[in-house]
């Protein structure tokens, strides 16, 4: 009960944290020069199209009213129309996002599975060679920019081995299963047409990795120390001591406690992909909300900036939380002092 | 640290304030022979170290270290475009003909321009507003700027940096300047939470006493305590400052052509590939380079002040 | 003088840690022994070397950095440091149990006591005796009575965290004693405590080491103790055992002397403050004094001190010292 | 320990997914057979392909992204390639610069040239079947006026109103007569009124009228056209169906499903042509990624004849260019030759204002030639010469044609020979669209392929110099001289062509006297494409107007 009072206290808070996002939005997409509503319509659009939209937008009011309107719209989900699709920024969100999602999830996934496990590894063979190989992969994945991963592996993969194909969702001639979800793999799923799920994760495969190297890295590098760190601690030698076998002292003892800064960072990795993965939808033709969103910015589409902020900015907050209540599963520390608080 | 608290405590007794601050000068001296001594004692720190000192060196000394200075700026040589890497151009040359070499050093110019400027434009009032917010923990001050803070940490990092850049003309400047408005909120929560911890200290509570003023007890006595984790942060953030210029520039928001930035160059050199790979792949390896020197220095720094912690 | 069957016997015990720059030469040719039934002292400043000693035992030293290049502990006459997996598992545990020095370390904060209780008394029990769920929580229970901790039920479902300094060493001591071992290996128990309950918490251990029978290892600075608690005494200086003696004749003759000085400083039993007693400090592992590893502190300090390592003399039969104030005493 | 499952794990789904490489193109065979009737938004029916993938045609042709398939939005070469496909109208552009009987089977022209009356094909049919009326091309025509979008300023041009004589018939007034009429109505598409106004929002800018159906035509059709929308997921792809009840004649080998895909990225287009899944390439690509190309099994570069032109399009309007003599001197200061020695043999510089390839060029007209003294000496004259350091030129070059760097980079060191400082900026496409729409966002020189509407030298000069184009990315001159529009709709509303052709030559001569562009080359229009694909446009055989060169019902795929 009391972490269900400490979920609901969070969301709330997370609600007006973004209602001050939407201030701030509002007030950098209105100091923009340009009349939104010339944009909306086009340059050579006749004046009297303009003036009309000027009246239904509310721009000859205060900016406060306009705010009010504004945000009034946005909890209704109208963000106004799109400059660069021409049609209602939500609609573009409902098409994107999915694709967006679908991508970071799996990106995430990989994270964790390929960052824990390869941290696990490392741990459990500190100091030897699979150690070394790992720490020097960490390095490197956690330096290198997600860009250039992207590029190297469709220069690898995709082009000169020619594994895994380097555009779209699904092959062009694979069947595209009812869209519920938006998400390829799930809706694939629900449909029960495996064929296309195995495609989908294969066209998934490149960009995921490539958004995931850096947190797979991370990940690896802060598991391996922190189990390092928590091998020598007093309690595994105390669970060593009093005849706990060495698989129940690593795979529970050591683990559990380990996990714990893994799944903070990973969470915020998670949670940065969101913005980090424009540039490796960019480069993998993914038709996803942060490549919108960057196409947006460069064409100084105010609706639909305005609306991605506050989107990422809610999957942003959203994922924290999760985070927050998987971390505070983990570590009954932070449950205790979180349900005491509250 | 640690050693550092223990002076101020023992210091109320019977020593002068000279020899306090003669006692603190000794001890920061000693601390800084002993990190340094720690520091060095790591290799991968030390290859940290020497790479960014060779960077720094190669970007201020770039127009005699370049081979062809010229080629940073507007400079077409059609005839010697896409050359292969060889010896008179050891990484070949671009579309246009240019030293991809030469390209690459003056790029790193812009490289750790960003990643300086970034962090001086950002760190001074991150940590002022976390030193407030901390110190008058309770108070108005401190939910005004905490709200605030909390807005811009919901945001992914990189969104509101792109939105900002994309209002503005692009170049460097304002590309930076995009960095920064979003970077200075983690400053104030890092120093925010040190600075709760350290306002129950002795020491603080001792100042206070004795009636000194707010600014002494923010600067002279809480700033000083809260160094090493912002030395720390910093010297990480200098890497991750240089990657998300380098995603500016490659989508066309940061440094405008001809000027070189590593970011431009990996983002037109990429129309080249596969054939011209070189075009692309040195200034990425380059971007490489640069993050893992400023990474290893920034892990020493780290392990460093851990170690001086324990 | 018992003639008890030889329970721990360590010969020549090296522990090095390597870390950057050099190795740490923490224990530097050791020799202990102990017989069944025993309760055994050990004293020395902070920083000497008995928890790696103990540690060493149990093979739970984090290696590396901690390196065994010598050595040999035998238990019950094998050798713990050529043991396989699963005889070292069934000697921890079973055969020794430690307390370990700071329970707050030595609680696994993210795993409730019943879990942790439970693991200890699960994985304890008799060879092919898997215990029931309901046997091991009564077990557990049981474990929590016996040191005299109320509410029991409660407190199987408690985080460490939710635990006061005095209740998790009573569960430390529980959860080390619920594997009824042949031998108890207590490190500083309470020394993290305040001086009330650290009182409270050794007057259990001795009180429940005296019904079990059981043979202890009591690691502590604090002399008072080992007077009260011991039969025998070792004392350590430096990574070197300095003195041995029975509990009555070391603190009636001294020989050491380190050994004085530490019983000189007995009245002032404030936790620690034992060292205040002898100028100096504990010397650097990394570069340890050549010779004797005391002879900086010592007050009778000879040349031939700062040259050769002083063997064991044997000054009577229950007393051997490292001195060569005693080197005209027979050699061991 | 655990680490090997997790280890074991992973492996095992890369395992897994590199097995199914094998067989990942097999659509499930259960998939119902029925074509979808009315093309269907990604977001709402579910999708299956109606046949084996092996027997049927398919075109796959890269763009440069985004496309706008509403009638009344879309003008560039994605939108009109996709308009044309998608959508009649009432004539059609011929190989030879004339026009073809299309929708309208003939037409009547009144004495004074102002009253154009059309006769229309009986029995076409929309995409859902309805049939085509007169007051469905009036429709078209008051949407496309309306909302003023899109090639609107072509066609609504000098027209007075449009009406409905009886359902077969439609009659154009005109305020005053012009050659340019009747082949501006390749830009009219024809689309159904009934469809639109089915799918009209009730709110939006145009009163009445909503939104006019725009939300809707974002990613369906309303046109008779030969091809009809299947799916149009935005940022990916557009996806036609063969129309089979289509009116007109197929290529015998016309292809059952048209995608256009929507990607000019290098590495992608080699993969998707070396991996045989693509058949034509968009126009976009650099020099060396054509070469590569050129070198695949198979495929082949068609430099197709084009009416377009790469202008540097100075600002006359802004300093230092609003001197004659500073453009002049950039034109003197210019490398002509190095510029076209950058480009796909065959390639020449421009002569004159317009594309060579349009009736009314003038071959004779003065060409600027590099000569460093006289652009010295032109600069000399120019009234900010004395402080000519705080006069950057401005230029903005495409981010989405890579190569337009290298004349950006060219000129910036053309021009610091002479001593002007030019300032290279690349600008997305929409950006520049965005920034040339008013004159204090405009830059100096925004470089620009233009490419004719018609072919006809008149339009060209409408098009680039005209007021009535200021504000728009065709125009980033800002000429807005009353004279030279007179001059200009006087030539156009000349019918005679000896007569309009001369004042036409005398425009050239003018616009070139004073420097107000910088003429680079003609464009060829490369796109590297597959043998067994029968492409008229490769051959000359179609229209050079744009969006006709991928007019898939003329064009035959036959590859395995």
């Amino acid at each position: 009960m009391s972490l269900l009072n400490f979920l609901v206290r969070r969301i709330i808070y997370s609600v007006f944290v973004l209602l001050g996002l939407s201030i701030v939005i509002f007030l950098i997409a209105r100091v923009m020069p340009g009349d939104p509503a010339r944009m909306a319509v086009g340059a050579r659009a006749p004046q009297w199209v303009v003036d009309r939209l000027r009246e239904q937008m509310h721009l000859n009011q205060p900016l406060v009213v306009q705010y009010g309107y504004w945000l009034s719209d946005a909890v209704r989900g109208d963000f106004g129309l799109s400059l660069i699709t021409q049609r209602p920024v939500t609609t573009d969100i409902k098409e994107f996002l999915p694709a967006s999602l679908e991508l970071v999830f799996f990106s995430g996934l990989l994270s964790a599975v390929g960052g824990i496990g390869l941290g696990i590894v490392s741990a459990r063979y500190k100091d030897t060679w699979i150690d070394n190989v790992v720490r020097v992969f960490s390095y490197f994945g956690i330096v290198t920019p997600s860009f250039v991963f992207a590029i190297l592996f469709i220069l690898l993969f995709g082009f000169t081995l020619n594994w895994l194909p380097i555009i779209g969702r699904v092959h062009e001639q694979t069947a595209v299963p009812p869209l519920v979800t938006g998400a390829i793999t799930v809706d694939a799923l629900l449909a029960g047409q495996f064929g296309t799920f195995f495609d989908a994760l294969r066209h998934l495969l490149l960009p995921a990795i490539s958004l995931a190297m850096g947190s797979i890295a991370q990940e690896a590098r802060i598991t391996r120390s922190s189990m390092a760190d928590n091998l020598s601690k007093d309690y595994i030698a105390s669970a060593r001591a009093l005849g706990i076998p060495e698989r129940v002292v690593m795979g529970r003892f050591l683990l559990k406690p380990s996990l714990i800064p893994t799944v903070s960072i990973l969470g915020l990795d998670i949670a940065s992909t969101l913005s980090v993965a424009f540039l490796v939808e960019l480069i993998f033709n993914w038709p996803g909300l942060a490549r919108y969103g960057m196409n947006a910015m460069l064409h100084k589409d105010l609706n639909a900036i305005s609306a991605v902020i506050l989107v990422l900015g809610a999957a942003f907050v959203t994922v924290n939380i999760i985070v927050d209540i998987i971390v505070a599963q983990l570590d009954p520390r932070i449950r205790l002092s979180a349900t005491r608080s509250a | 640290m640690a050693e550092e608290v223990s002076t101020h405590r023992g210091s109320v007794a019977s020593i002068t304030p000279e020899q306090i601050k003669e006692m603190e000068r000794a001890s920061r001296r000693e601390n800084l022979g002993r990190n340094w001594y720690k520091f060095s004692r790591n290799p991968l720190s030390v290859i940290g170290v020497v790479t960014v000192i060779l960077l720094i060196l190669l970007a201020t000394l770039a127009p005699l270290v370049a081979p062809f200075p010229k080629h940073a700026g507007p400079f077409t040589d059609f005839a010697h475009a896409k050359l292969p890497p060889e010896w008179g151009h050891l990484f070949g040359t671009d579309q246009i003909g240019r030293d991809v070499l030469s390209r690459i050093i003056f790029g790193l110019r812009s490289s750790l321009l960003m990643g300086v400027v970034v962090l001086a434009l950002v760190v001074p009032p991150g940590v002022l507003l976390g030193l407030l917010a901390g110190y008058f923990q309770g108070m108005w001050i401190e939910a005004v700027i905490m709200r605030i803070t909390d807005i811009f940490l919901a945001v992914p990092p990189l969104i509101l940096a792109l939105a900002v850049a994309s209002v503005l003309e692009p170049n460097l400047w304002n590309g930076m300047l995009a960095v920064s408005l979003m970077w200075w909120p983690w400053y104030t929560r890092l120093v925010y939470g040190l600075a709760v911890a350290l306002r129950n200290e002795y020491f603080v509570s001792a100042a206070e006493v004795t009636g000194a003023s707010t600014a002494h007890i923010l600067f002279r006595e809480i700033l000083p305590n809260t160094v090493s984790p912002i030395l720390t942060k910093m010297s990480l953030d200098v890497a991750w400052v240089i990657i998300i210029g380098s995603m500016l520039s490659f989508v066309g928001l940061g440094v405008q052509p001809p000027e070189p930035s590593l970011g431009t160059m990996i983002a037109d050199g990429a129309r080249y590939l596969p054939d011209q790979w070189w075009i692309a792949i040195f200034p990425a390896l380059a971007i490489v380079v640069v993050v893992l020197g400023f990474n290893l220095l920034g892990d020493g720094v780290r392990d460093m002040f851990a170690a001086q912690e324990t | 003088m018992s003639f008890a069957p030889l329970l721990l016997e360590i010969k020549n015990l090296h522990v090095h840690y390597a870390v950057y720059g050099g190795r740490l030469k923490v224990l530097d040719g050791v020799d202990f022994h102990m017989r069944t039934g025993e309760k055994v002292g050990l004293v020395g400043e902070t920083g000497c070397g008995k928890t790696t000693m103990m540690k060493a035992i149990l093979r739970v030293l984090p290696m590396p950095p901690a390196q065994i290049p010598q050595g040999e502990i035998y238990f019950n006459g094998r050798d713990i440091r050529k043991m396989s997996g699963n005889d070292l598992q069934r000697v921890r545990g079973r055969g020794i149990s430690m307390i370990f020095q700071d329970p707050t370390a030595a609680l696994n904060p993210v795993f409730s006591v019943g879990e942790q209780l439970g693991a200890v008394i699960q994985y304890s029990a008799e060879r092919g005796k898997a215990l029931s769920h309901q046997e091991i929580h009564q077990r557990a229970i049981a474990a929590l009575q016996e040191v005299a901790l109320a509410d029991p039920e409660r407190l199987l479902r408690s985080y460490p965290s939710q635990l006061s300094g005095g209740m998790r060493q009573r569960v430390c001591i529980g959860m080390a004693l619920a594997t009824h071992p042949q031998l108890l290996i207590a490190d500083e128990p309470g020394t993290s405590l305040d001086v009330t309950i650290q009182d409270q918490v050794l007057r259990l251990l001795r009180t429940l080491v005296a019904e079990k029978d059981t043979s202890v290892i009591l690691i502590t600075h604090s002399l008072g103790i080992v007077r009260e608690m011991t039969d025998r005494v070792y004392v350590m200086y430096a990574g070197d055992i300095v003195e041995v003696a029975v509990t009555p004749n070391l603190f009636a003759n001294p020989l050491h002397p380190y050994t004085q000085g530490l019983i000189s400083t007995v009245p002032r039993l404030t936790g620690g403050g034992i060292a205040s007693g002898i100028p100096g400090r504990i010397p650097n592992y990394l570069t340890p004094p050549t010779g004797c590893r005391f002879h900086p502190r010592c007050p009778h300090v000879m040349d031939i001190c700062r040259a050769e390592k002083p063997p064991a003399y044997r000054v009577d039969d229950d007393h051997e010292v490292a001195c060569f104030l005693y080197r005209t005493e027979n050699r061991v | 320990m655990r680490g090997k499952t997790f280890t074991a794990f992973a492996v095992m789904i890369l395992v897994s997914l590199l097995l199914t490489q094998c067989t990942p193109t097999a659509a499930p065979p259960a998939a119902p057979t029925q074509a979808p009737a009315v093309a269907a938004a990604p977001t709402q029916a579910p999708i299956a392909t109606t046949a084996p993938a092996a027997q049927k045609r398919v075109l796959r042709i890269t763009f440069s992204w985004p496309d706008r398939i509403d009638p009344a939005v879309g003008n560039d070469y994605a939108g009109s390639t996709s308009l044309a496909n998608l959508y009649d109208t009432l004539i059609f552009p011929n190989a030879k610069g004339g026009v073809d009987p299309w929708l309208a089977e003939s037409w009547d022209v009144s004495q004074d040239g102002l009253t154009y009356t059309f006769h229309l094909r009986q029995g076409v049919k929309f995409h859902d079947g309805s049939l085509l009326k007169a007051s469905d091309v009036v429709y078209s025509y008051d949407r496309l006026k309306a909302i003023g979008e899109g090639f609107a300023y072509l066609v609504t041009a000098g027209v007075e109103g449009v009406k409905a004589v009886d359902d077969a018939t439609v009659e154009f007034k005109l305020s005053n007569a012009t050659a340019l009429f009747l082949p501006s109505l390749v830009r009219l598409y024809v689309a159904s009124e009934a469809l639109i106004r089915q799918n009209t929002k009730a709110e939006g800018p145009y009163g009445t009228d909503g939104d006019f159906g725009k939300e809707w035509l974002q990613t369906h059709d309303a046109g008779t056209g030969p091809y009809m929308v299947r799916e149009f997921p935005l940022e990916q792809y557009l996806l036609m169906d063969k129309n089979t009840d289509w009116w007109g004649e197929f290529h015998p080998n016309a292809p059952d499903e048209v995608r256009f895909i929507g990607t000019t990225e290098a590495v992608t287009i080699r993969s998707l042509m070396q991996n045989k899944e693509l058949e034509i390439s968009d126009q976009w690509q650099s020099f060396e990624a054509y070469q590569a190309l050129e070198k695949l099994d198979g495929v082949k570069i068609a430099p197709l004849q084009s009416l377009s032109s790469f202008y540097y399009m100075i600002n006359n309007k802004k300093p230092p260019t609003d001197d004659v003599h500073c453009r002049r001197a950039i034109d003197y200061a210019f490398d002509y030759d190095a510029a076209v020695g950058l480009e796909w043999p065959g390639t020449r510089q421009m002569v004159g204002p317009v594309p060579a390839a349009l009736a009314g060029h003038d071959p004779n007209v003065f060409t600027f030639k590099r000569d460093l003294d006289k652009a010295k000496a032109e600069l000399a004259l120019c009234k900010y010469a004395n402080d000519i350091a705080n006069y950057p030129i401005k230029v903005q070059w495409v981010a989405e044609v890579p190569d337009e760097e290298k004349w950006a980079l060219l000129f910036q060191a053309n021009m610091a020979e002479v001593g002007l400082k030019a300032e290279i900026t690349k600008a997305p496409w929409l950006s520049l669209v965005e920034n040339t729409s008013k004159l204090e966002t405009s830059p100096s020189i925004a470089t620009i392929y233009v490419s004719s509407d018609l072919p006809e030298a008149g339009l060209m000069l409408k098009q680039r110099y005209h007021s009535s184009t200021t504000g728009t990315w065709q125009q980033v001159e800002w000429l807005q001289d009353p004279q030279l529009d007179a001059a200009i709709d006087d030539a156009l509303a000349t019918l005679d062509d000896q007569e309009r052709f001369a004042k036409y030559a005398k425009i050239q001569a003018e616009l070139v006297d004073r420097a107000v562009s910088l003429w680079i080359y003609d464009q060829v229009e490369k796109h590297a494409y597959r043998t067994c694909v029968d492409w008229p446009a490769a051959r000359g055989e179609t229209s050079a107007i744009m969006g006709y060169q991928e007019y898939a019902a003329h064009i035959g795929v036959d590859c395995q």
